[in-house]
């Protein structure tokens, strides 16, 4: 589980900080059998996300999953953040996804399948996205 | 370094899970312990050759259930100092135990303007059944806090007590951190400023020190099974006399009514009137040859074995880079060692030391205000009990050391 | 006389208290069942291999117990025809489960002035605590009468309900006589007449009729895992997310917590707000291996089974001189043979029987309410079960011929 | 258990009524296991009962036990009945006593301390006696 993708990405995190300014929307979440938080940020343009961040603190596979997602979703349309936040879902349980739907770092999350007690902290940041888009979703009506 | 032999104080071979898997090591007996064939064997032994319904019916097999029931009662009560076995009241557990004695007391003597003192190291167990009760009956909550070793505080405790002190419910050992409350000074304390009730959370007492109810001096003390070498689902909360007839009936159903009349019922005696339905005997049965086996080991050698290796641990981790260790020192600690290493989440250090065959836990431990005030999430705790020996020690040195290496920041 | 092979449904072989004593006619199987082998090896087995503290430790021991608990749970709920698992709480037995819902919902729904409707059949377990719910909330507690044969009179249970219902409670099959409710017919008055909690004591239900939760249309369903082959200080109730939605935590502590601040918390999802401490889940997959038990020799085949001995006890007993058997024809019976015999008092039967060998069950069955209906203090109670066999009916009645020629008058 | 004596007191039992009169001290027990209750009344003359007799129903060896009480204690100082009391306690508890301290057919009840649960049924009258010479104790001053 412990890859050298996984130990970079915590070691020194991508898009760490959320955007600021009055068009962010934000989803939090909170681990309570460690007391770890997650909270992600994004700025939509139109369809598409514009800025991503994220603010917590967690353990390596929370900070390097948060990390990896903000590389992966920044400048995405939202329809596809989406799929790709079910195509991490779907790695974390153990099922094979294909290379077209998820590819680069995030492939390293494969191994945290084989140790369900800690598919949440790989989960917790793409509840946090999900939140956060669902949140946007709301606010344009 | 501390001079110790390999030895645990009880042999692994006694323990099928221990037997069968002769690399794993088990620091994680402060969650739940691992139980000796003994236990195994009285449980499977009650259902083949009594097993009935006690107290119910007329028959010999009915006796006999009946009577390995009232004779289980008998030798944990006795193991745990309490002369009069009938006051000691079988439970799930300590969960079960607090939550009956916050009901069965608590909602009959706590109002509004009252006082219900805890502390700052209470587990979720002891602590969210005070501040539930304190908030319905509009009583006053208040927490002790805990000196910088986190032992509690007892001038600040002293300081909380007062004629409006209705209940005092304190662990007798943490364990998320381990520290041993001095229960005799605290017994001082709160009869000399208070009538309050006097109650102990034991779950981690009366596995790992002697424990003589009858000496204490508190009017509650309630405990785990499973912690104590026991089999899940059984523990108990035993009680003064006096303190049970202050009691109101919590649960309702078979054995603790005496006459149910259409509109209103009247109850059984003790320990029957707080024991609701089918009792769990064949538990209790597995639970008293638990005490059995821990008697025969004496809990003065098991609490000397686990200062042992708590001792040797500190010698082993001192000096380790980042690591803090929380809790008093060992003549004032259980056989917990919790700590944080720097840069390594408590998460990521429980599954590299799985990667090497240690269990230990990692997260808050059931105490939340108590991570609070240490100012983390997190720690990871490993903790001993009679079949623990130096080579777990060594084993969690060992991925200690690996999980710094692989979490080593990279310019360092 | 009915045509019945000497075969028990289920071979004694696999039951060690019946291997084992060859001679014994355990007839009091409504009390609590015997186990067979497959469940004691469940929990040894759980112990041998993954005994941890369930949803605590981060290794892979503890994620071992962890997948065992849960597909227990599985494996219970879909027996019981609940495809929603998580709507199943574990609990102590039936009696704990009983005061839960009467604690959880019971408590923050049922206000002065409201009714509960329990009837004349419930054991204490779903008597006493509704009782004193409606006690101790200044409601009316009204008791559904009985048809001439222990039936539940339906008329008279349509004349209590009213919108202000607020609880019905009761039993699914009647343990001291074996009257079974037709829950249809009760579902459909309770919805027409009532938006009242529907809550169905399934202690002696889910043990001797096949039952399907989600098309009962109850709101809770509960039982005791002991009665049903599994182990002591298991059972549970199952509910609708709708009515479990509606409940308050009723008893606090580790697990049911989701963040503790000092002043107040907040609470775990379905179903650990309701399972407060650590879990009994070595009990509870003895239940999954009793559950998997019974789903092979399957649930129509043991109803059928219980029929075929009734009818079989009630030819042979045709005529007997004094005999007064309670409760309806066998197809609205289960498996349960309440009885006094003229000049013999129940107790005084259940030692002459015992010394036969034939273990009955003389006494008020928890269940007093209905023994001063039947204007008695006592009945003697013969229950059959999945090893129950004609050999143990014989047995039972030649020793009521012994009794009876005992106790004959001399003059007679 | 169900000697002929046991079974000869329960068809026939002696002292049935309870004396009557404004000196009658009665005792009461009941049994939740079976439902069953059992009075016993007594009329002191100083120190001695000068009548006794039971009311109640019970099963074969509570009834004996009523029976073969009312025998035994009647015309007997109240010292005495007590002494009595506490020697069938003994004999039912499994304990050997010496037939001065008890003779007659209340050694029948002997049988009983085998079954521990119906011990309880042959000691229900003796409780009830004990209630009522407590209660004329109390009414005495
Ligand atoms: C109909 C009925 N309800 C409730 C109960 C109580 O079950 P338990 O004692 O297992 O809690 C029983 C059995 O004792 C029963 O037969
Ligand atoms: C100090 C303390 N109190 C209470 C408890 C609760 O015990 P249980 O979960 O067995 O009810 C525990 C263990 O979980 C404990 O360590």
């Amino acid at each position: 589980m412990y890859q050298e993708m996984i130990l970079q990405h915590y070691r020194a995190p991508h898009g760490r900080g959320l955007p600021t300014g009055p068009a962010v929307h934000e989803g939090a979440r909170k681990n309570p059998l460690c007391g770890d938080d997650m909270r992600v940020g994004v700025v939509l343009a139109g369809d598409t996300i514009a800025a991503v961040g994220f603010e917590g603190r967690g353990c390596s596979i929370t900070m390097a999953s948060a990390s990896m997602l903000t590389d992966a979703v920044r400048e995405r349309p939202v329809v596809e953040a989406r799929a790709l936040a079910a195509a991490v879902e779907a790695l974390l349980r153990g099922e094979v996804v294909r290379e077209e739907l998820l590819g680069g770092d995030l492939r390293a999350l494969a191994g945290v399948a084989a140790y369900p007690q800690r598919v949440g902290c790989a989960r917790m940041p793409w509840l946090a996205l999900l939140d956060a888009l669902e949140e946007a979703r709301g606010t344009r009506v | 370094m501390t001079d110790m032999t390999h030895t645990a104080l009880a042999p692994r071979g006694d323990f099928p899970l221990l037997a069968a898997n002769p690399l794993l090591h088990y620091l994680d007996s402060a969650a739940t312990s691992q139980k000796p064939q003994t236990v195994l064997d009285a449980i499977t032994h009650f259902y083949g050759t009594a097993n009935a319904n006690p107290h119910r019916g007329a028959y010999a097999l009915a006796a006999a259930a009946t009577d390995a029931y009232h004779e289980a009662r008998e030798t944990i009560a006795q193991f745990l100092g309490a002369r009069d076995s009938d006051t000691l009241v079988f439970t799930r557990g300590t969960t079960e135990a607090m939550n009956l004695v916050a009901n069965a007391w608590g909602r009959t003597h706590v109002q509004a303007g009252d006082e219900i003192v805890i502390t700052a190291l209470e587990h979720h167990a002891n602590f969210v059944p005070w501040q539930q009760l304190a908030k319905s009956a509009g009583a006053q909550l208040r927490i002790a806090e805990l000196t910088d070793d986190q032992q509690v505080d007892l001038d600040h405790l002293a300081s909380l007590l007062s004629a409006r002190t209705k209940v005092v419910a304190i662990t007798h050992v943490s364990n998320a951190v381990g520290s041993i409350t001095p229960v005799a000074e605290v017994v001082r304390l709160v009869r000399a400023h208070t009538s309050a009730l006097l109650v102990l959370d034991g779950a981690q007492g009366a596995p790992h020190l002697p424990v003589d109810f009858d000496a204490l001096g508190v009017d509650f003390y309630a405990f785990s099974g499973h912690k104590l070498l026991g089999p899940m689902g059984i523990g108990g909360v035993i009680g003064t006399r006096a303190r049970w007839e202050e009691c109101q009936p919590w649960q309702f159903g078979g054995d603790m009514i005496e006459w149910v009349h259409d509109m209103d019922s009247t109850w059984n005696v003790l320990p029957h009137r707080f024991e609701a339905g089918t009792p769990n005997a064949a538990d209790a049965v597995g639970l008293a040859a638990a005490v059995r086996y821990l008697r025969a080991l004496d809990m003065t050698a098991v609490r000397a074995h686990e200062v042992a290796l708590l001792e040797y641990a500190q010698e082993r981790l001192a000096g380790m880079d980042g690591l803090i260790v929380y809790g008093p020192p060992a003549d004032a600690r259980s056989g917990v060692l919790s700590f944080t290493l720097e840069d390594v989440h408590p998460h990521d250090l429980a599954t590299i030391l799985d990667q090497h065959n240690v269990c230990i836990r990692a997260g808050h431990h059931c105490a939340q205000p108590l991570m609070r005030r240490l100012g983390t999430s997190a720690t990871a705790r490993a903790s001993f009990y009679v079949y623990s020996d130096t080579r777990d020690v060594d084993a969690l040195v060992h991925a200690l050391v690996e999980a710094q290496r692989i979490f080593a920041p990279v310019d360092a």
